[in-house]
């Protein structure tokens, strides 16, 4: 029978205080998770009473200006204070320094920085729900968010201020990865975990900056009307367009390149089998993080861009989808005479491969000029990426959540449970947003209050795989919980993984290891050693 | 051309949605094989290679590569995605490059309704009429935010954006009406900004055109009021049963005390309907936000006289 | 910038394992960090840019009421500072102390009439009605929207002089911890990573004074 | 590369005169770069400029910032910060100046002038709304 080690980092220190300033690494993480987990809960509530709305047409339970603000805020608390900060900042922040056996991150105290920043940035994102609402969708786009009577600026600086906590994030991590990965672990014997943060931090530091810059200055034309972005002023909204997506395109991979590192390390650990193409894993993060750069146009095929740009931006949107594609194919190689066992975090990991697999190829739809015309702005697109931001990313989460979830509390979870709500998350996902795909295509318009008849039972379907997704969440966070006090002791490896984590105690002492771990192998050499599972 | 629809689209109506359609069904298509793949796999290998009792402690093979694979599964999406751009520029081009023969309409998008101006003179607000298969140019322009000129059975979509022209195309295939969405958010109105394009007969189409220029000729001022109602798109904003909709209802108001947004009152009569259709935010009904478009140059006079009539009869 | 300045001469942080590491972390940081603040400023350089393109006379005609003398001085007064501040680095690597905190106090003053100098100009800007957006009420200025190039001005410089203030104050407080003795030949890291600040500092301003003072 | 990296490398320090005549350099630059100015090239002062500050922002790069004795990683990371910047102006300017090239009205804007240089009303709301005498209702309108 397993026990929990008698010092570790969640006892090291006692008191709110240890919490507040600490600065060990795997204790800054989990403060951003429960700070996403609030956020993923705010975020969940407004979806949940946006599709309440959309039920039947006309007014169900709250009036056009309400269902506007809801939307909105869904969105940016959804991607500024959840997706963004989630795997990178809570999971990555836990894991980074262990998967490398250094002692912590290259800068403790701007980690720690970063989250107090993180959470004053939220402070002035939810602020605006009190001083009037947000309505103008996530985008803000201009002129329209110029204009509105509503609290955009508050809203904006908030998420300008979040803008420098994930840079600083992406700075850490970078930093940290050059220079306190351990004696003899080369580029080549990182975990693909640390690859796809890697990425993702390059994209961070690279694309948030413009971020903070198309805010400011949509903050100085509101305040000012300085006539960069507002066509009464002389400005143009299309360049507001072009600045918003600089970032906000590359963003999306700041969202699904970590998913992707978490969903190498599942499918190799729970087949057994050595990643297949560790290179061409580890590059396309790499190749998929820069063309990500130059395809954010594929957002304006409509918007009034010349032709000419709208071509171009075409084209390279088609070359971000190969390296993607290359992923799927490389992972299902993976389990190819693997041993597989379906625990709870490769039922994610295999989620992942279905949902994120659709979400891929319905983008390809998108990025081709004619079919994305008829398509933009429907809840096409508004199924799409939720196939791949929460078939994708939230999958890929949640897998690693279970996974490392013994890792940071030392206990497991019920095995059972786990696997009824990964079952009835799957089911209503699919209820809910395969269902927006036909919506789309016949024609609804996404950010639509109200509608025409003819939408009806689709809407209805959709609002009622909300409520089945729900459920899944709810039983999720009651055995995670329980897990807490009541779980079984896990042991060092549960899963039997080959990574530097698992080789220390769970939880791990605060730094991290007992004495330096010594590199005996590469993080997916199962064809040499199969390590037991301490669990059950 | 396909007129059937099916679970994905609705039936096409336009020259290029035959075109759209067939590139969205390769796609389709295409993609179900590639899902298909993808799922095969994950299911065979699921179940051929679970973990068992027995050999769940040796180790597996460690091949990690295999280079004839990898280059398949490199070049095929490759090629496949290269047709998809190809094919996908080839129809937008089409989209953009108008026939010189078209017949030129004025759009303009507001807050939030649809107008339309003709070079014969005829203007329409929300309903588009026009003749079946002749092409017809949208020159289109936005009086404040940007909205998006959606219609999805046509499959043609552009932004109209303030203090620019943009434009589009189509030629309808069949008659009849199609929903006319807009697509870009645009505030509170934004998913009542429902418009209909009616697609019509050659001769049918000209007599509309006559009838429009006469303006409500020989219709007593309360059924041309009533017929403004909707055609000018009050209706977006103003019951005619009671309910509170972005504007207050026109349901016996008329004759009725009203307290303004800045503390004032005042009553509903000719004058105070007539200033608030050409000056919408000079009184503004408390409780209301101050969104109402101007309607000078939308409307004459004898058009405003007959709203008021309209108005005044909704007891 | 760098929070991390707790270590003392000779000691690494508790989480690196030599000094020698510690420094590049903190140096390779830095440039990240510069690397954003490029990026910063580069939405600011593609509206400038696109908005030239589109008004090319405007642009010019607007940029004749910019005064050359004063931004001249102030590109010698930001070079010179540049200069300062290597110096400063420079004693410190020598391990002459005195001179590191006289080259920080030079770099200070040059970096305090930079400001002064700025807000003569834009003192006189606000005077003559020049300022950004709705509040431009000049006449002056032939072509369309001329208060397009003082609302880029402003945003420029405006964020360039947060910039400088913000510099300042990590000068200072460099300042402050040569005078206490935080540093020596051996760990310096802090010191370097801002005067690395500086220099970007200096070299936006570099780009920023022809494409305004100096169109053709 | 790694966290043991064993030696400690001889830091590099610059010799005064290096400092002192990128410093000169640097001053001769502006004054050449003020004096071009004045001088009329068309379209060529701009690229002229433009050309003499990255001669300007590269001696600072280069001695000031030491890249050029530092860890090549250093320099990278400044490269690609230039390089993302070119292609974020680069491609947005795809989109600016090629607009208009199926029909030119939709090339620039309808109105050139902002609001705030319209000094006047146009004319079709400067009707007195109360003259109107064709109205019907000109006998109950107020005056």
């Amino acid at each position: 029978m397993n026990t929990l080690p008698e010092n570790h980092y969640l006892n090291a220190r006692r008191g709110l205080k240890s919490w507040l300033f600490t600065l060990d690494h795997k204790r800054i993480g989990i403060l951003y998770l429960y700070g996403i987990i609030g956020a993923f809960f705010i975020g969940g509530v407004l979806a949940l009473l946006v599709r309440l709305e959309l039920f039947g047409p006309g007014r169900d339970i709250m009036d056009a200006k309400t269902y506007n603000q809801f939307f909105t805020l869904h969105g940016a608390v959804m991607i500024f204070l959840f997706i963004i900060p989630s795997i990178p900042a809570a999971l990555g922040n836990f894991l980074l320094p262990q998967m490398i056996g250094a002692k912590d991150v290259a800068f403790p105290r701007l980690n720690l920085a970063s989250w107090y920043i993180y959470i004053t940035g939220a402070v002035f994102a939810l602020y605006s729900i009190h001083s009037g609402g947000v309505d103008t969708g996530w985008t803000f786009y201009t002129p329209y968010s110029t204009e509105t009577t509503t609290s955009v600026i508050s809203m904006t600086l908030g998420i300008f201020i979040l803008g420098f906590s994930s840079i600083f994030t992406g700075l850490n991590f970078i930093v940290t990865i050059h220079k306190m990965r351990s004696p003899g672990q080369t580029w080549y014997k990182l975990p693909l975990f640390v690859w796809a943060l890697y990425a993702t931090a390059i994209i961070q530091v690279l694309a948030t900056p413009v971020l903070g810059i198309t805010l400011l200055l949509l903050i100085l034309e509101r305040a000012f009307g300085i006539g960069i972005f507002d066509p009464a002023m002389g400005g143009d909204p299309v360049l507001y367009q072009h600045f918003f997506w600089f970032y906000s395109h590359p963003a999306v991979y700041i969202m699904i390149l970590p998913g992707m590192g978490i969903i190498s390390e599942l499918i190799s650990v729970f087949s057994r089998k050595k990643i297949f193409g560790y290179k061409a894993i580890a590059f396309s993060s790499l190749a998929i993080a820069f063309v990500s750069f130059l395809v954010w146009g594929h957002h304006m095929f409509t918007s009034g861009q010349s032709e000419i740009a709208a071509t171009i931006f075409s084209f390279l949107t088609f070359l971000v989808g190969i390296p993607s594609g290359i992923k799927v194919f490389n992972w299902l190689a993976t389990m190819y005479k693997g041993r597989i066992s379906f625990d709870t975090p490769m039922l994610y990991g295999l989620s992942f491969l279905f949902l994120f697999t659709i979400g891929g190829l319905t983008g390809i739809f998108l990025g081709a000029l004619a079919v994305d015309v008829h398509l933009h702005d429907t809840y096409f697109v508004v199924a799409h990426f939720h196939y791949v931001m929460m078939g994708g990313t939230v999958m890929a989460f949640l897998g690693g959540i279970h996974f490392w979830w013994p890792k940071m509390w030392g206990r497991m979870f019920s095995s059972f449970w786990s696997t009824v709500a990964w079952a009835i998350v799957f089911v209503g996902f699919n209820m809910t947003f395969f269902t927006q795909f036909i919506l789309g295509s016949r024609g609804m318009p996404r950010r639509y209050y109200n509608y025409l008849d003819q939408y009806q039972p689709l809407h209805a379907f959709s609002s009622v795989g909300s409520l089945v997704l729900a459920v899944g969440f709810i039983i999720m966070g009651i055995y995670l919980v329980h897990s807490l006090f009541r779980g079984k002791p896990a042991g060092n490896n549960p899963w039997g993984a080959l990574t530097f984590e698992w080789q220390s105690t769970s939880p791990p002492p605060t730094e991290n290891f007992v004495k330096p771990p010594k590199l005996t192998h590469g993080p997916y050499d199962f064809d040499k050693i199969s390590p037991e599972r301490t669990f059950p | 051309m396909d007129t059937t629809g099916t679970i994905f689209l609705t039936p096409g109506g336009s020259t290029i949605a035959g075109e759209v359609d067939s590139l969205f069904y390769f796609l389709v298509y295409a993609s179900i094989a590639m899902f298909g793949i993808v799922l095969a796999g994950l299911v065979y290998f699921g179940l051929r290679y679970r973990r068992r009792q027995t050999d769940a402690d040796t180790p597996t093979s460690g091949r990690a590569h295999n280079l004839k694979l990898e280059l398949l599964w490199s070049i095929i999406p490759t090629i496949l995605v290269v047709i998809v751009f190809i094919w996908g520029f080839r129809i937008y081009i089409k989209m953009h490059v108008v026939p010189h023969e078209a017949m030129e309409v004025k759009v303009t998008g507001q807050k939030w309704f649809w107008s339309f101006d003709y070079p014969q003179g005829a203007s329409t607000v929300n309903e588009l009429v026009v003749p079946v298969s002749k092409p017809i140019k949208l020159l289109m322009s936005s009086k404040d935010v940007i909205h998006s000129f959606f219609v999805p059975d046509f499959r043609i979509k552009m932004d109209v954006l303030p203090n620019r022209y943009t434009i589009t195309w189509f030629e309808a295939t069949r008659t009849g009406n199609f929903d006319l969405f807009c697509a870009e958010f645009c505030g509170d109105g934004h998913s009542d900004m429902i418009g209909k394009v009616r697609v019509v007969g050659e001769r049918e189409f000209s007599e509309w055109l006559e009838a429009g220029l006469s303006g409500g000729e020989g219709m007593t001022p309360e059924d041309f009021g009533a017929r403004l109602y909707v055609s000018k798109a009050c209706n977006t904003c103003h019951s005619i049963d009671g309910r509170s909709l972005v504007g207050p209802t026109f349901k016996g108001a008329f004759g009725t005390r009203r307290v303004l947004e800045d503390g004032g009152e005042v009553t509903i009569d000719e004058n105070y309907i007539r200033e608030s259709i050409l000056e919408p935010q000079a009184k503004v009904s408390a409780g209301f936000q101050p969104v109402m478009p101007t309607y000078q140059g939308l409307l004459n006079s004898r058009e405003i006289d007959a709203l008021v009539v309209y108005i005044k009869s909704l007891k | 910038m760098e929070k991390d300045k707790g270590y003392g001469p000779g000691q690494p942080a508790h989480h690196f394992s030599e000094i020698e590491q510690q420094t590049e972390a903190v140096k390779l940081g830095m440039w990240i960090f510069l690397l954003t603040e490029i990026l910063l400023f580069g939405g600011l350089f593609t509206a400038y840019s696109v908005f030239r393109a589109w008004n090319p006379d405007m642009f010019i005609n607007a940029h004749k009421f910019l005064n050359v003398m004063l931004g001249t001085l102030n590109t010698v007064i930001l070079i010179s500072s540049s200069v300062t501040v290597v110096l400063a680095i420079r004693s410190m690597q020598l391990g002459r102390r005195e001179k590191t905190i006289f080259f920080l106090v030079a770099t200070l003053i040059l970096a305090a009439v930079f400001l002064v100098v700025k807000y003569f100009e834009y003192s006189h800007k606000f005077h003559l009605g020049q300022l950004p957006g709705k509040y431009y009420t000049f006449t002056g200025v032939e072509g369309t929207n001329p208060h397009i190039f003082f609302s880029i001005y402003f945003s420029m410089t405006g964020l360039h002089g947060l910039h400088v203030l913000a510099g300042m104050i990590a000068i200072g407080w460099m300042l402050v911890r040569t005078v206490r003795r935080n540093f020596s030949s051996e760990y310096y890291a802090p010191l370097e990573a801002t005067g690395l600040y500086w220099h970007l500092v200096d070299m936006i301003w570099i780009y920023l004074f022809p494409l305004l003072y100096l169109i053709g | 590369m790694t966290g043991n990296s064993s030696k400690r490398k001889a830091e590099h320090i610059l010799s005064l005169r290096v400092y002192l005549l990128v410093g000169v350099a640097l001053m001769i630059l502006t004054a050449v770069t003020v004096a071009v100015s004045f001088i009329p090239l068309g379209g060529w002062n701009a690229v002229v400029a433009v050309a003499i500050a990255s001669v300007k922002a590269s001696l600072v790069a280069l001695f000031f910032m030491h890249l050029l004795h530092d860890k090549r990683l250093n320099l990278i990371i400044f490269l690609i910060a230039i390089l993302f910047l070119t292609i974020f102006i680069t491609l947005t300017m795809f989109d600016t100046l090629t607009r208009g090239t199926v029909d030119e009205r939709t090339r620039s804007p309808i109105q050139e002038e902002a609001v705030i240089y319209q000094k006047t009303l146009p004319d079709s709301l400067k009707n007195n709304l109360i003259e109107d005498d064709s109205s019907i209702f000109k006998d109950t309108l107020r005056p």
